[in-house]
């Protein structure tokens, strides 16, 4: 699916450290799980660095679906990228 | 997606938990509980200012109905409201609100009880805490309780 | 004798669930939880005319403050409230009513289920149907699940 | 202590049963646990016969406590015989 974009969304502090709140990319083809995409999108810019740091902790739904990073990510429309949820 | 009976509203607006109760039980009479969660607020001993309540909208109305739907599968529950507010909350306001009505108090309560647990650690909020000093806000970090809490119903 | 924080009222009026939560809100700001729950009468398929509540004056509101003491010892409550009717209720009305606050949600759902399950077992109050069909009334049989319902929290 | 009367109270079937809300009695002196009285209640008449006839399910306080069957009844100023609670 080379050249295909998809939707990246940032929610809380990794919004804020990422400075953006949502931005449409190609993803490099070797990129197949969500731990790859954490990883490649650390190494992006100091921004992505802080906010990916421990990516462990972070949470990722695809098209709005929690997912575990060891999931493959397919060809979803968004990607959403988020830490531990605070509600309720 | 929605079960009869489920109800799920995410808006900035406050609610009135009377108003929502009477929708829940007025002209029924095979309703015996009705379970109710209000989460407020807090000011932390006068520290904080406001809460500001980030979203991730349709994933946060999508994840509080699968919560929602779960219960309703998992107790005889006959009808349940869930409400989550977003943007700025002030200290005593309302946050969140569910109610679970049910022919008996154990599915009213266990099912109020499961979706709060869900909520806090599946439905996509976060909060941001201005203190009233001035300092920089900071975001709420993530309770480890939380996800104990929702640990204790597989 | 009740604990700082403790109301119990035994009463045959009605009562107002929104009025008796803003008093035990209004103006706070370090309660983050309020957990309540309800007890209605049940019609049972429209065949109950009426539940005619008899209960013990003095023991029913012993009884009842000695569950609510308990609670406020065991879990970080900062209000509890328990009102419960007698005399003659209709389909669709009120019974009892539990309000627990606190800082944290764990504390008031537990603290309002403890008390539910406490007085349906142990606070002497006793229910008499009355049929729709003139059919002679009857007493209600005490439910064994009450009792494995007040044993869990040994 | 004979000769003195103890005020009895009954409540819900107990009270209808017994056919009277309460009564003041001199219990006799053999009476003196909760089973005791339970039995030699249930020996005065039929009503007493009809609301005793399992008093292993009577409930009994003692001064508005609740007490077992095996407890001494020491000089209460009420006791309370009535059947398993049905609030809430």
């Amino acid at each position: 699916m080379a050249g295909v974009e998809t939707k990246l969304v940032y929610f809380s502090w990794v919004r804020e450290r990422v400075g953006k709140s949502e931005e449409k990319i190609v993803l490099p083809q070797d990129v197949t799980t969500v731990m790859d995409l954490l990883l490649w999108l650390k190494q992006r810019d100091d921004g992505f660095a802080a906010a990916l740091e421990f990516p462990e902790i972070i949470r990722v739904a695809l098209d709005q679906e929690h997912v575990e990073h060891t999931a493959e990510i397919g060809a979803p429309r968004e990607i959403a990228i988020f830490p531990p949820m605070t509600g309720g | 997606m929605s079960a009869f009976g489920v109800t799920v509203r995410v808006q900035s607006e406050d609610f009135d938990q009377a108003a929502e109760t009477t929708l829940l039980t007025k002209g029924r009479t095979d309703i015996g509980a009705v379970a109710t969660f209000s989460g407020l607020c807090r000011g932390e001993g006068e520290t904080l200012k406001a809460l500001e309540l980030e979203h991730y909208p349709g994933m946060a109305e999508s994840e509080i109905e699968a919560a929602a739907n779960a219960a309703v599968k998992r107790w005889p529950i006959d009808g349940l409201l869930v409400i989550h507010r977003y943007g700025r909350i002030t200290p005593g306001e309302q946050i969140v609100l569910v109610i679970a009505t049910s022919k008996h108090r154990d599915a009213a309560f266990d099912g109020a009880r499961y979706v709060m647990d869900f909520l806090k650690t599946n439905a996509p909020f976060w909060k941001k805490e201005h203190r009233v000093d001035g300092q920089e806000a900071s975001w709420v970090d993530a309770r480890e309780e939380d996800e104990q809490a929702t640990k204790r119903w597989k």
